[in-house]
């Protein structure tokens, strides 16, 4: 069996330290070790988005990642977007526009919905819609998903 | 039952569900650990047909971690095969495939290990060798017993060998009298046919499938969670198939992300983790990849038609004839055979057809087995029909809308008995359609489409209008039974506990039943909490699926609100008039209050008689304290909700690729209790729909490979795919149930499917198209525009 | 789906990666992203035995001007080409590109390095690089070696470069008549044919030109064909169909599969290079 | 999938026709062979070391020559094993004098099962054609040998 890899990474703000195989993927990392199951897996060949986090600051599919390459990092997770017990601006937005049903996809689709927020403050719809056409939802159409970041967006 | 004074009823309340979602705190089958939990990977077979000749899982069974190793032979010894819903024939299908295989994807062994990792690779160091036998991909060759047959009892590869249903079909004595269906087409002006294709479709619910099984010896009992949209039928069909007794057996549908029909079934899998549990006294957990779930969670659709269609010159339908064969993969599942049957159920459509032959096939080939997925053999029937009457339109040269409302069900009659047996509710069609057509400004569309054409551009448009059944429904039509359950409890505090067998998976039945309740019982929506999805909490139900749970589920929960209402009117007015008997029928529950109509000044809190009723003193005569209350509610009907959909497509001239311009829908799903789910509900279906039309399809290749194994290979519709979606509404309730509520989680892809093809086929008129089969795959299109019509 | 196991490595300079390489027997795979390799493995299509992680070393990470072309790191990020105002100034077409790989998520984390060494038939990346004439900035054991995008891509997934040696950095010459268009497969938004032109003007005539095309075949490679056809010629519409209209003829080995046959890849060869030099010629 | 294509040697007939039917040879061509055992006249058990690039795996299999109409062609039957599943192939290779060298033409069908086919597929046909590509340059070095 190949050696555990020691990593330090931040996580939500909070230093984790673990050692684990090498194969592990980030995903199970944060849902199995550290017990963070928002982020949900949904496909194995980084199509759906599901897994979406944030590595320092950009959103990335932690299907797709090893624990190890995230040593160091700076991550967060759907649970780390609510401030001391206020949502995040997206959150109310996904919320107050429904932009969700199962809400399997909804951690995902909210983390990539930041990223894209971060990168352009006020985006047209085309935007929103190209801005999460790396995640997949089944239920809604998409379309309160859009009013959902057009809601945040306006917000912040 | 007592009139509720609609307030939260009708109001767009954002979802109570939604805090723990988008916080990432719901609770789904991954999610739970339980302390020395071991972990399933199943092994499955590499071919598509073929003879197990041996197993060896010598390499698998000495890794490290690995608990046990079994194959479907030593299972089948405890295991037995899995059962049915349905009333047809069917063959031996176990869990764990025995000797043959007859799916690429079939479970073939099981390995239970300490982590999914070791389970993974141990399960990959089993050895198997085959004898290869011929994959059996084309149903209509698979009819004549070619390449192979599939099961040795079933001649000819048929499962269900002919079902006939319409114009003078007698179901008691069986005969067919085909006088009036050969006098309609020996009148008609003309009659038009078409093959056509509703192609196999791959659910593709974002949550794969997962399952929990927990077996406590020395309790016997046996806990199961898994991603269910029905876990009563899990725990009946669990128990009976590991001999355990049902009253110990608790099912659990935690948080279940998305269903669209494929939860229905009782899965191998989940037989297997419970039958395991029970035999290794440990609990299991098996979550599927994607990549299983593509070759072994239930396909949807994959029906063909063979469609001859006879009219008069003014644009009259007098005929139809309908041939379906439905590929029906390689078993049967729980409703498999029964999706066709509701195919040929709704072969009327939205028109008074006089004359209607439908003929049903049923065939097994090797391939995952069909069964339920979103709409369930109605999206087969719309499309059919829908198809067929724009063909109609389009070889009179008259609008489709003129057809549509020269052939429709009039308002006046119904209800409505069709030829093919169905009893509609209730409709206005014409009303509907008219509001789409004034929606759409359908004359300036029609105008704008051939300016575009003009400047060079390939572009159409389509309509359609589709009916559907919903509110599953009388149990008479179905073998699980076709009520619901509910239980109202209003507790000592004057908060209300309910619970509803109708487990959602995305519906938002929390919050549709809270206001439901919140009218009912006239206190705060937040004073309610709807519990759902485990049957040691909820005793009886049935399940989500069919659209049925507002129809069916939140009318067995006002029955039972309505039962405990009563009783606490009684209580109310023991508080309000101690020392006479009084008429308590017509009080009223308002405000956290409760009155005498008459005396709306004179009232009890709501929370006051709550707490008298658990210390009942004096407990007034004849009462039992207390205020909990069940009820089962068994519709006499289903319902038909019912619309209008309106596409534009432009399709690109040099590559053939489709976009969709315009997307609009006017649906009456009767009484609506929450616009902005019921909007999230059409929209969803108009994404399913369109992505069926556009862009999925499962392929097999002629070994019975899955080509489309990934969401590589099988597109679902991205955010990117769509046009803004304008969605209306007419209201036209139901008289089969109290609320007047129809149902819409399926409308959406009954409608959108024929209408986009109607689009395509609109744009691609000119290049002489009559027809194209789903979906709109661009090299396909090209190649009309390149080619000209083929066939 | 979970990998097989292996080991893991990183390595904070090109030598020590090359030398951990050499120390693999064999069995090692450089990672930078990881968004070609993981998948794979996740599959278990590919089982290497040591990862050697090669997105920190700092040589080979951003993007610097270096007299008039681009040096950009072969662990830069999509991502980070798209938002590049260098490359956007000198080479918008590598960033146009860049953006129509994956999605935003991909785009953050697969390299420009990882792409071009994965070398995969549908890959974006190779068929601008070709176009571009860019040249590749290998170093193995024996030192440095530059070779140019044209040689690189050899055949599917092979390219010009021995297991020990790593892609440092990619030289972008500029280009500012240059296109790329590609005609996306709907599941997975690889190019069924992406096609680049980069074209030199003198007004309206073209002096030379270099199409480069990704998706129809094994690799990518040059439309030579179309590029002769094309040099010295004004850019009338009757022109450019001339040249597009032969784009495919020299194309051997083209791809068949359930998203496009043979027939179509070739007919979308044509359309797509008309189209890509169309746009390359309006800027 | 068909996989179709020839490969010139520059060798005369009966040397190339001698070399495809070595065992050794075919040993020294087979990409990545790591193991090659004969089991039955013309039948052999391998295990192949599949590279190409970031595709890695092991394959075990078998390779059987039948058919064989001597100097003029034979037919190739492979199957191979791995953990995303199997590959099966057959073709028949013909040889023809070619200006003074030999041209070998072969026309086969590859088809794959399991995850290699699910997920593989849009890559399978290149995979082979890359490595049968490999196989006759390897060959063309054993034939130079030989002679």
């Amino acid at each position: 069996m190949a050696n555990k890899v020691p990593i330090t990474l931040k996580v939500n703000g909070a230093e984790r330290s673990a050692e684990v195989q090498p194969r592990t993927l980030l995903v199970h990392f944060l849902r199995e070790d550290l017990g963070l199951t928002g982020t949900h897996i949904g496909c194995d060949t980084t199509q759906c988005g599901a897994c979406t986090i944030l590595v320092d600051g950009k959103s990335a599919k932690s299907c797709t990642l090893f624990a190890v390459q995230a040593d160091g990092a700076d991550i967060t997770t759907i649970e780390g977007v609510a401030s001391d017990g206020d949502l995040h601006p997206v959150q109310e937005g996904f919320w107050e526009e429904h932009g969700l049903q199962c809400g399997y996809c909804t951690p995902g689709m909210i983390m990539s919905a930041i990223h894209l927020l971060n990168e352009n403050k006020s985006p047209s719809e085309q935007e929103i819609r190209e801005g999460i056409s790396g995640n997949f939802c089944r239920c809604t159409g998409y379309q309160h998903i859009v009013n959902a970041i057009k809601y945040a967006a306006n917000k912040g | 039952m007592a009139i509720i004074t609609p307030k939260m009823i009708g109001e767009r309340v954002k979802r109570r569900e939604d805090p723990r979602l988008i916080q990432g705190r719901a609770t789904y089958v991954d999610d739970i650990k339980i302390a020395g939990m071991l972990h399933l990977a199943f092994r499955r077979s590499d071919i598509a047909h073929g003879i197990i000749k041996s197993i060896d899982v010598s390499a698998a069974q000495a890794m490290p971690g690995v608990e046990l190793v079994i194959t479907g032979a030593e299972l089948k010894e405890f295991l037995p095969p899995m059962p049915i819903g349905t009333p047809f024939p069917s063959p031996d299908h176990y869990s764990v495939a025995v000797d043959r295989v007859r799916y690429q994807g079939e479970p073939v062994a099981v390995v239970v290990a300490a982590d999914r990792y070791l389970a993974r690779d141990a399960a990959d160091a089993i050895e198997i060798e085959y004898e290869p036998l011929p994959a059996v991909i084309d149903p209509e060759r698979a009819m004549t017993g070619e390449p192979a047959i599939v099961h040795e009892a079933f001649a000819n590869n048929l499962a269900v060998p002919y079902v006939p249903g319409g114009t003078g079909f007698d179901p008691v004595a069986g005969t067919v009298d085909n006088t009036a269906v050969d006098k309609a087409f020996a009148e008609a002006d003309f009659v038009l046919s078409q093959r056509m294709l509703n192609q196999r479709l791959a659910p593709t619910a974002m949550e794969p499938r997962g399952v929990v099984a927990h077996y406590e010896p020395g309790k016997e009992h046996l806990t199961i969670w898994s991603s269910t949209q029905n876990p009563h039928i899990l725990k009946t069909f669990v128990a009976a198939l590991t001999g355990t007794p049902d009253n110990q057996v608790r099912a659990i549908a935690p948080e279940v992300g998305g269903g669209f029909g494929c939860k229905i079934n009782i899965y191998g899998e989940d037989y297997v983790a419970a039958a395991l549990s029970k035999k290794l006294g440990k609990p299991l957990k098996w979550i599927e990849d994607r990549s299983e779930a593509f070759q072994a969670t239930i396909h949807g659709r994959d029906i063909l038609a063979y469609v001859d269609i006879a009219g008069k010159n003014d644009g009259r339908v007098t005929g139809l004839k309908i041939k379906l064969i439905a590929d029906i993969g390689a078993y049967n599942m729980i409703l498999t055979a029964a999706i066709p049957t509701l195919t040929m159920l709704m072969l009327n459509g939205t028109y008074d057809i006089p004359a209607i032959r439908a003929e049903l096939t049923e065939v097994f080939t090797n391939k995952m087995p069909t069964d339920a997925y979103r709409g369930a053999g109605r999206p087969e029937g719309a499309y059919f029909v829908e198809r067929a009457m724009d063909m109609v339109a389009r070889h009179l040269n008259m609008d489709p809308a003129e057809v549509k409302r020269k052939n429709f069900i009039k308002a006046d009659q119904f209800p409505f008995a069709t030829q093919m047996g169905a009893v509609y509710d209730s409709g206005d069609y014409e009303k509907t359609l008219d509001l789409a057509l004034k929606n759409a400004k359908w004359e300036e569309l029609k105008a704008e489409r051939d300016r575009m054409r003009a400047d060079g551009r390939i572009v159409g448009i389509g309509l359609s209008f589709y009916v559907e059944v919903c509110g599953l429904g009388p149990s008479a039509s179905l073998p699980t039974g076709g009520w619901e359950y509910s239980s109202v409890t209003v507790e000592r505090s004057g908060k209300i506990t309910a619970t509803t067998g109708a487990s959602p998976h995305g519906q938002g039945n929390e919050t549709t039943f809270s206001q439901m309740l919140s009218d009912q019982f006239g206190i705060p929506m937040g004073d309610i909490t709807i519990l759902h999805g485990d049957t040691g909490v909820v005793k009886q139900g049935i399940g989500t699926f069919g659209s049925r749970s507002q129809a069916v589920g939140g009318t067995a929960l006002l029955k039972a609100g309505e039962k405990v209402k009563d009783k606490m009117a009684r209580f109310a007015a023991a508080l309000l008039n101690p020392n006479e008997e009084t008429d308590t029928s017509n009080m009223v529950f308002a405000e956290g209050r409760i009155s005498f109509k008459d005396a709306p000044g004179q009232s009890v809190g709501f929370s006051d008689v709550a707490a008298y009723a658990y210390v009942p003193v004096p407990l007034p005569a004849g009462m039992e304290p207390g205020l909990s209350d069940q009820a089962f509610f068994e519709p006499a009907n289903n319902t038909y909700p019912y619309g209008a959909h309106i596409a534009m497509l432009e399709i690109d001239r040099e590559t053939g690729e489709p976009r969709l311009l315009k997307m609009l829908a006017v649906d009456d799903a009767g009484t609506i209790i929450n616009p902005l789910i019921v909007e999230g509900q059409l929209h969803g279906g108009l994404a399913q729909g369109i992505g069926q039309a556009m862009i999925e399809e499962v392929v097999y290749d002629e070994d019975g490979q899955l080509i489309t194994g990934s969401f590589m290979d099988y597109a679902i519709p991205r955010a990117t795919d769509f046009p803004w979606f304008e969605l209306d509404k007419t209201v036209t309730p139901t008289p089969v149930n109290p609320l007047g509520a129809k149902g819409v989680g399926e409308a959406g892809t009954l409608g959108s499917t024929p209408c986009i093809v109607n689009a395509a086929v609109d744009a691609l008129s000119p290049f002489g198209v009559k027809h194209i089969d789903m979906m709109l795959r661009p090299e396909k299109l090209w190649r009309i525009i390149n080619e000209g019509a083929t066939g | 789906m979970i990998p097989e196991e292996f080991e893991y490595k990183r390595a904070a300079t090109l030598d020590e990666a090359i030398s951990l390489m050499q120390s693999s027997g064999g069995e090692g795979k450089f990672l930078a992203g990881g968004h070609s390799l993981i998948p794979l493995m996740k599959l278990r299509l590919s089982e290497p035995g040591v990862l050697i992680d090669i997105s920190r070393i700092p040589q080979i990470n951003g993007i610097t001007d270096q007299n008039g072309k681009v040096q950009v790191g072969a662990a830069t990020t999509h991502a980070e080409v798209v938002s590049s105002d260098l490359i956007r100034r000198v080479c918008p077409v590598v960033a146009e590109c860049a953006a129509e790989i994956g999605d935003p998520q991909v785009r953050n984390r697969g390299t420009m390095g990882g792409s071009l060494a994965h070398s995969d038939p549908s890959a974006d990346y190779p068929a601008v690089m070709v176009a571009l004439d860019a040249e590749i900035h290998l170093k193995g054991p024996g030192g440095w070696r530059a070779v140019k995008a044209g040689d690189f891509f050899q055949g599917m997934f092979t390219v010009d470069m021995a297991e020990d040696e790593i892609i440092a950095g990619i030289q972008l010459p500029p280009a500012q008549h240059a296109a790329y268009v590609k005609l996306h497969q709907r599941a997975s938004h690889y190019a069924i044919v992406g096609i680049a032109a980069v074209l030199e003007m003198d007004g309206r005539t073209c002096t030379s030109a270099r199409i480069g095309i990704t998706g129809a075949s094994t690799h990518a490679q040059r439309l030579t064909n179309v590029e002769a056809a094309l040099a010295g010629k004004e850019l009338t519409q009757a022109n450019i169909d001339a040249a597009a209209a032969i784009a495919d003829a020299g194309l051997e080995d083209v791809n068949s599969d359930i998203h496009a046959s043979e027939a179509y890849r070739r007919a979308m060869v044509k359309v797509f290079t008309r189209r890509a030099i169309e746009r390359a010629a309006s800027r | 999938m068909e996989v179709s294509g020839d490969h010139k040697f520059a060798a005369p007939r009966a040397a190339v026709w001698a070399a495809l039917l070595d065992p050794r040879a075919l040993q020294a061509s087979i990409p990545g062979c790591e193991k090659f055992e004969e089991v039955a006249p013309q039948s052999y058990d391998l295990v192949i070391k599949v590279g190409i690039a970031a595709i890695k795996g092991t394959y075990a299999g078998n390779v059987t020559v039948t058919d064989p109409v001597d100097g003029e062609s034979y037919r190739l039957v492979v199957d191979g094993r791995g953990k995303p599943g199997s590959v099966q192939g057959a073709a028949t290779l013909t040889l023809i004098d070619d200006a003074g060298g030999t041209l070998v033409k072969y026309l086969g069908d590859v088809k794959a099962q399991g995850a290699i086919a699910r997920l593989g597929s849009r890559l399978l046909g290149g995979a082979a054609k890359l490595m049968i590509g490999q196989f006759m340059k390897a060959m063309e070095k054993q034939v130079e040998a030989r002679s």
